[in-house]
């Protein structure tokens, strides 16, 4: 397999192809993300982004193509081999377990081996000290006994993102980490996809905030109707006329 | 179980920052103190019957108990409300009798069994009633006693048909009353069986994957639990437990019919006990055996001769699923702490109603995806694709 | 902290609860009353089985009215404590469990339905009660080993059509309808009736081309109906309740098949039955333990009293009813107690070895509890239902072969 | 196995897979429009064919004109669920909880039928219930051919209704993507509360047609519950054309079955289907994904 000759290469879909009741919210998508790297992909409202990540995660069956990682193919693999294959995301409205405590949340992400880790109790003290470094890492530790449900919004992205990391993914996919969160978290969460990457992992990132995607990104995508329409470093892509186009609808 | 010392010493640092327990504390002993007294009047509720009618009650209690907590192995671990329970009931009770006449098998050795072959008897039963999420399953479960309903009515020749089963006395010669002493123990017995596998696997990773379906599904796949098996397996215990309930049912009551045994309000009987308790509570399913099984056993005795008890399960539920479907032992809480000394700023809240604020939230951040929140909608789409 | 107390308070509060209840329904039941003797009854008054279960309530009444009447029971007045059991099996152990540990009943009688005559023996056996019953007629009921229990009818359900099938077979050969269609209901009553007689006419050497069986919720019965029809036999059976009968008539109707002779059992007895096929009863035969007419001392009473006290002539089941008190105060009144305890087996003896008079003639049992005798069948003839067979005490003439429905 | 015999089971089959049909088809609108599993469907539509006999018993006018009364009745019952009752529930578990609560209503409903009208098995009583006429060698009653035509008739004003109106656009709007529906401004709970008002309303229709041939009692819904909701996944959840040919399937199947194997195993026809369904194709047979097509 040739991709396999190319280590660079992380994520990568070929011509994937979905479609909502006649209308193809994802397009015949090539795309190739690099390991290593901090990705961005950016698009206009409706463009397919979201369609796009529920499809190589798993989420969502895709019509025709297909998704590979390092080069080997999971198309069609249910979300939860996909995410211990090394594959975590976020979602775009953050998505945690309101009932459960911050620690708890994180919890829910270690993976049990066997059927005596399985009903070994889920508070097992090396994974709680996992969690609390976790929680330490995102400024989350003072509340880690507070139900999740009761935090602020900024708050329970950032406890997203640790319960993403729990399971030490190799790559990390956010939707939207900046979507409805205020200023100061927002630099909060663009540092530590900064530190993060800097220890190793790949970061395929939606977003519309274009000062965070222009500053953290080494690699930006641009997706116009189910299908990107240009890609490169950002200072390159800002001066696509195709981007303008898109995001401008001349 | 959370620990309460880590809240105390831990809370305080944020603005908003809730704390997961209350304010006031009890004496360490309260506990253990209550439950051996609880223990204590249950071990010594056949001798403080006044007479062997109560004690036959008190069976029917235990056995009610069973089956809901039995039923809330699924329906209270991963959120998915089983309708057709009943069937595994029906399907324990006559394995067992059917073991015993058939191959004169010693009566609990026959019970045992009747459990294990419904357990393998549900795989495929449980494959394709999760192939779908939710509508699937609760047409599966319902479909499931409706279809046994007809199959244990039509094979005569196996199942005794419509005329019933009857299923031989474990204990020949005993008096009734006797015979119902034996059985309450058994029953609690079992029970007992059933909340320690409860309480082991509350605790357990296992749990943790099963209570995060019960949360969101697609945040539990997506963190990597993998759903279908951990729902399949919840399932299973599920069944397998309702199905020695129902067994121990057969050697206590000895006469088995089709439509009793694989009756939809049976069913129902334990979504209504389980939900009434409160399925997040080990104790809650018992609970709520205890007050609507008491409640049942009354009204028919007093009220038999109409269909208010119907009336009565249909409006009890209506309210249930309205105004409390976490159960009375949370709704009571809240009560309590509504007139406790402290008010506590903790807000019970699901994953869909933050997703909502949260969806209300992005908006005003200004950039949700135009697409109509595809996000949430194309995972909802996905569910039908049954993967 | 606080949720562990709050689920200790609310778990403490539901138990007590549930205390005061289960005390609340064991208080004194009898109210000390020595001077009555407390008969317990459970009967379907709700669910599938309602009709016929009222019916055995109004015998059961007029034959408490008619004791009382006469002085009570050992000079004891009689009375009735009737739990509704919804036509369940689970109820009904659990109501004669009740009336027997609970209100502590000097005598029971039995339900109605064979389906629950089985489980409610088997308590009365337990606690060691003398079990007459009213209803209980299949073959099975007596297979059991119960010792205590007693049919308070002529005949049981294997035996109804004795008199129809003695009457067939002593046709000539090229007379007698030569292909049967079977239709039962899976329930032991219906079925016992109706394979009795098919099993007759097999071994007399009829050919039996259909033979159907349907559960008791059964509601649609075109395709019955169009299997009977495409067999075009002779002679259909119906081993029917009430409202399958009805609706099994009306889909045979629709598909314009004409039998030379159709037998239902039960529903033919039921007055509503002639409007609900449309008046086309002619020639319909059924089988009955009991006629309103029948020349017997204590039925000339029990019709009377029974026209007073609901205006219409009592079915079977009401017949059948009271013919269970009829055994039960024979019982009573000749050894002379009525109470819990060891009085109740020399009340079983006592009717294993006597002869007991009732509205429906003399009774007596073998060691099972079967009665000895055979049922009367009776026919519809000129648009009413009348007693044709056995010969000497028909009140007409058996209408063979049956006119157009 | 003899010809006409088949041949009137097929005839009978057609017959009752109509029935089939627009009973299951409110039930998967209300699935369309809500995602919910509509327990009470199959109550409401004995509740209807009761008051069609108890119309006829008090009245002695035909059973069929009790749905003048019946079919408005039933459209408000049906928005007053949706709008009172299923929209108080959390989004969350709506599919859980509604079943619950419908379930519920269920129960009600036969608690309540059994208080007022007993146990009793109900039959209308009509003048011409065991008429019938020749049909190529089988016989077709005359109030089963009422009862498919009102099945018919009704199932293609529903369709006609979805199809050409403006209403109908928005309804299926609102099926097959409810945000995106929101987004055009259709208020689509407005919209689901009417889909299930028509739902009920089928109810009325379905329920007044099977009094005219059929024994009613209080549980009978139990019965047919079971097989409208295989019909519903069989037949693609949400989609009204797929419910009616897998009606028509497996009322005919049912009805070919009896012939062999009796009343009550071929009733299995339903579950088997079901099973099968769910285990090969569980968006369903002829509806293809969910509610993409009408």
């Amino acid at each position: 397999m040739s991709e396999q000759t190319k280590p660079a290469t992380g994520l990568e879909t070929v011509r994937l192809t979905k479609s909502f009741g006649g209308v193809r919210a994802v397009d015949e998508a090539t795309i190739a993300f690099r390991d290593g790297q901090i990705n961005a992909l950016i698009g206009p409202n409706g463009s397919g982004k979201t369609t796009f990540f529920n499809c190589v995660t798993g989420m969502i069956k895709p019509e025709s193509g297909s998704v590979l990682f390092r080069g080997k193919e999971i198309t069609g693999h249910p979300p939860h081999r996909i995410a211990r294959g090394g594959i975590g995301r976020s979602f775009q409205l953050c998505r945690i377990f309101p009932r459960m405590t911050l620690l708890e949340n994180l919890l829910v992400a270690v993976r049990p081996t066997g059927l005596r880790q399985l009903l070994a109790p889920s508070r097992e003290a090396g994974a709680i000290e996992r969690a609390r470094g976790l929680l330490v890492r995102v400024g989350l530790d003072h509340l880690e006994n507070a139900e999740a449900g009761a935090i602020s919004y900024g708050q329970q992205k950032l406890l997203e993102l640790a319960g993403v990391l729990m399971s030490d993914p190799d790559t990390i996919m956010l939707d939207e980490p900046a979507g409805g969160v205020n200023p100061s978290l927002i630099g909060r969460i663009g540092s530590l996809v900064r530190e993060l990457n800097a220890e190793g992992k790949t970061f395929l990132i939606v977003e519309h905030n274009m000062e965070m995607v222009m500053s953290l990104s080494d690699h930006v995508v641009v997706f116009d109707r189910g299908r990107p329409i240009a890609e490169g470093a950002p200072s390159v892509v800002q001066e696509d006329p195709r981007v303008l186009e898109a995001y401008l609808g001349v | 179980m959370r620990n309460a010392s880590d809240t105390e010493e831990r809370v305080g640092g944020g603005v908003d920052a809730p704390r997961a327990g209350g304010g006031f504390t009890l004496p360490g002993w309260s506990r253990p103190a209550g439950l051996a007294v609880a223990v204590a009047l249950v071990l010594l509720f056949p001798e403080l019957v006044p007479n062997a009618y109560v004690l036959s009650a008190g069976v029917i209690v235990a056995s009610y108990a069973c089956t809901a907590t039995a039923w809330s192995f699924m329906g209270g671990f991963t959120g998915y409300v089983s309708l057709g329970h009943a069937a595994f009931f029906g399907l324990g009770a006559y394995g067992t009798g059917i073991l015993i006449r058939d191959l004169s098998l010693q009566p609990f050795l026959a019970w045992l069994l009747s459990g294990l072959i419904v357990l393998v008897i549900t795989i495929p039963i449980g494959i394709a009633a999760l192939r779908v999420r939710g509508a699937s399953f609760v047409i599966v479960s319902i479909s499931f006693v409706l279809i046994l309903l007809l199959v244990f009515q039509a094979w005569e020749d196996f199942t005794g048909g419509a005329n019933g089963l009857n299923v031989p006395r474990p204990f020949a010669d005993l008096y009734r009353p006797d015979h119902h002493r034996i059985f309450f123990y058994l029953f609690v017995a079992l029970l007992a069986v059933m909340l320690l596998t409860w309480w082991v696997v509350d605790r357990s990773r296992f749990g943790a994957g099963l209570k995060a379906i019960r949360e969101d599904e697609d945040k539990a796949e997506a963190l990597g639990v993998p759903t279908r098996d951990y729902k399949l397996a919840a399932y299973l215990i599920s069944a397998t437990f309702t199905a020695w309930a129902g067994g121990m049912y057969a050697l206590w009551f000895g006469d088995l019919d089709p439509i009793f045994q694989f009756s939809i309000l049976l069913g129902a009987y334990m979504v209504l006990m389980a939900l009434l308790g409160g399925v997040r509570h080990l104790l809650g399913p018992l609970v709520g055996a205890v007050v609507v099984g008491t409640a049942l056993e009354y009204f028919k005795l007093e009220y038999g001769d109409t269909q208010l008890h119907l009336v009565f399960t249909a409006v009890l539920l209506g309210v249930v699923v309205l105004f409390m479907p976490d159960g009375v032992i949370p709704a009571a809480g809240a009560l309590l702490r509504r007139l406790g000394p402290q008010q506590s700023s903790i807000r019970e809240i699901t994953a869909e109603e933050l997703l909502e604020r949260n969806r209300a939230a992005a908006a005003v951040g200004g950039d949700a995806d135009g697409r109509g929140g595809s996000g949430v909608d194309g995972s909802r789409d996905g569910e039908e694709d049954g993967r | 902290m606080a949720k562990r107390r709050r689920r200790a308070v609310s778990w403490a509060a539901a138990l007590s609860a549930s205390v005061l209840l289960v005390t609340a329904c064991s208080g004194d039941p009898r109210g000390g009353d020595e001077d009555v003797v407390l008969i317990g009854v459970s009967l379907p008054l709700t669910g599938d089985f309602s009709e016929p279960g009222k019916g055995v309530q109004r015998g059961y009444e007029a034959w408490v009215e008619s004791v009382n009447r006469d002085g009570g029971l050992l000079g004891r007045r009689v009375e009735l404590k009737i739990l509704d059991d919804q036509s369940a099996a689970d109820r009904v152990v659990q109501d004669y469990e009740a009336l027997i540990a609970l209100h502590e009943v000097d005598l029971v009688f039995g339900p109605f339905s064979t389906r629950l005559v089985i489980p409610s023996a088997r308590v009365a056996e337990e606690y060691g009660m003398l079990f007459v019953e009213p209803a209980g007629a299949a073959n099975e009921v007596f297979e059991q080993g119960f010792e205590n229990l007693f049919y308070a009818a002529p005949a049981i359900a294997n035996d109804h059509y004795d008199h129809l099938a003695d009457h067939i077979l002593s046709l000539p050969e090229d007379e007698r309808p030569q292909t049967v269609a079977v239709a039962s209901m899976d329930d032991p009553f219906a079925q016992s009736t109706a394979y009795g007689l098919r099993d007759r006419l097999r071994e007399g050497g009829l050919e039996i081309v259909v033979d159907e069986e349907y559960p008791p919720n059964t509601t649609d019965f075109s395709s019955i109906a169009a299997k009977i029809n495409a067999s075009g036999a002779d002679m259909v059976v119906g081993g029917t309740q009430y409202q399958d009968a009805v609706n099994i008539i009306v889909q045979l109707r629709q598909l314009d098949y004409q039998p030379k002779l159709a037998a239902f059992s039960t529903a033919p007895t039921n007055p509503e039955f002639s409007a609900a096929i449309g008046s086309r009863t002619e020639g319909i035969v059924s089988p009955t333990g009991y006629t309103p007419d029948a020349p017997y001392p204590s039925n000339v009473e029990f019709v009377e009293l029974y026209r007073e006290m609901f205006g219409t002539p009592p079915a079977e089941d009401e017949a059948n009813a009271y013919t269970t008190g009829q055994v039960v105060a024979a019982a009573v009144e000749a050894v002379g107690c009525a109470e819990q305890g060891e009085c109740q087996e020399r009340l079983v003896d006592w009717l294993h070895e006597n002869e007991v008079e009732t509205i429906v003639g003399p009774l007596s049992w073998d060691g099972q509890g079967r009665p000895e005798g055979a049922h009367l069948i009776q026919q519809y003839v000129d648009g009413e239902i009348r007693i044709v067979l056995p010969g000497e005490t028909g009140e007409a003439e058996f209408l063979y072969p049956k006119p157009e429905w | 196995m003899d010809g006409t015999l088949i041949f009137q089971s097929l005839v009978l089959g057609v017959l009752l897979g109509g029935l089939y049909a627009i009973l299951a088809a409110g039930l998967t609108l209300y699935f369309g429009v809500m995602r919910v599993v509509m327990i009470a469907h199959a109550a409401f539509v004995i509740l209807a064919a009761y008051l069609a006999w108890w119309f006829h018993d008090k009245t002695g006018i035909d059973p069929l004109f009790s749905m003048v009364f019946t079919v408005p009745l039933f459209f408000g019952i049906g928005i007053l669920i949706q709008r009172v009752l299923i929209t108080r529930l959390r989004p969350a578990t709506l599919t859980m909880m509604s079943v619950l609560l419908t379930f519920a209503i269920a129960l009600l409903i036969e608690g309540l039928l059994g208080l007022f009208w007993s146990g009793t098995q109900r039959r209308v009583q009509l003048s011409y219930s065991g008429s019938n006429f020749e049909f190529f060698g089988a016989r077709i009653a005359v109030v089963k051919l009422i009862a498919f035509g009102l099945a018919v008739v009704s199932l293609a004003l529903l369709f006609l209704l979805l199809k050409k109106t403006r209403f109908g656009l928005a309804l299926r709007a609102t099926i097959q993507h409810r945000e995106a529906a929101q987004l055009v401004g259709i208020r689509t709970d407005r919209v689901a509360g009417v889909g299930f008002g028509l739902g009920l309303a089928t109810a009325a229709v379905g329920g007044t047609a099977l009094s005219l041939d059929a024994t009613i009692y209080p549980s009978l819904h139990w019965s047919w519950i079971g097989p409208l909701m295989a019909i519903i996944v069989v037949g693609g959840l949400g989609s009204i054309p797929g419910t009616a040919i897998a009606a028509l399937v497996l009322g005919v199947g049912q009805s070919l079955l009896q012939v062999e194997l009796g009343t009550t195993w071929a009733q299995t026809v339903f579950y088997v289907a079901l099973f099968v369904t769910l285990m090969l194709r569980p968006q369903g047979f002829f509806g293809g994904r969910l509610a993409q097509r009408f």
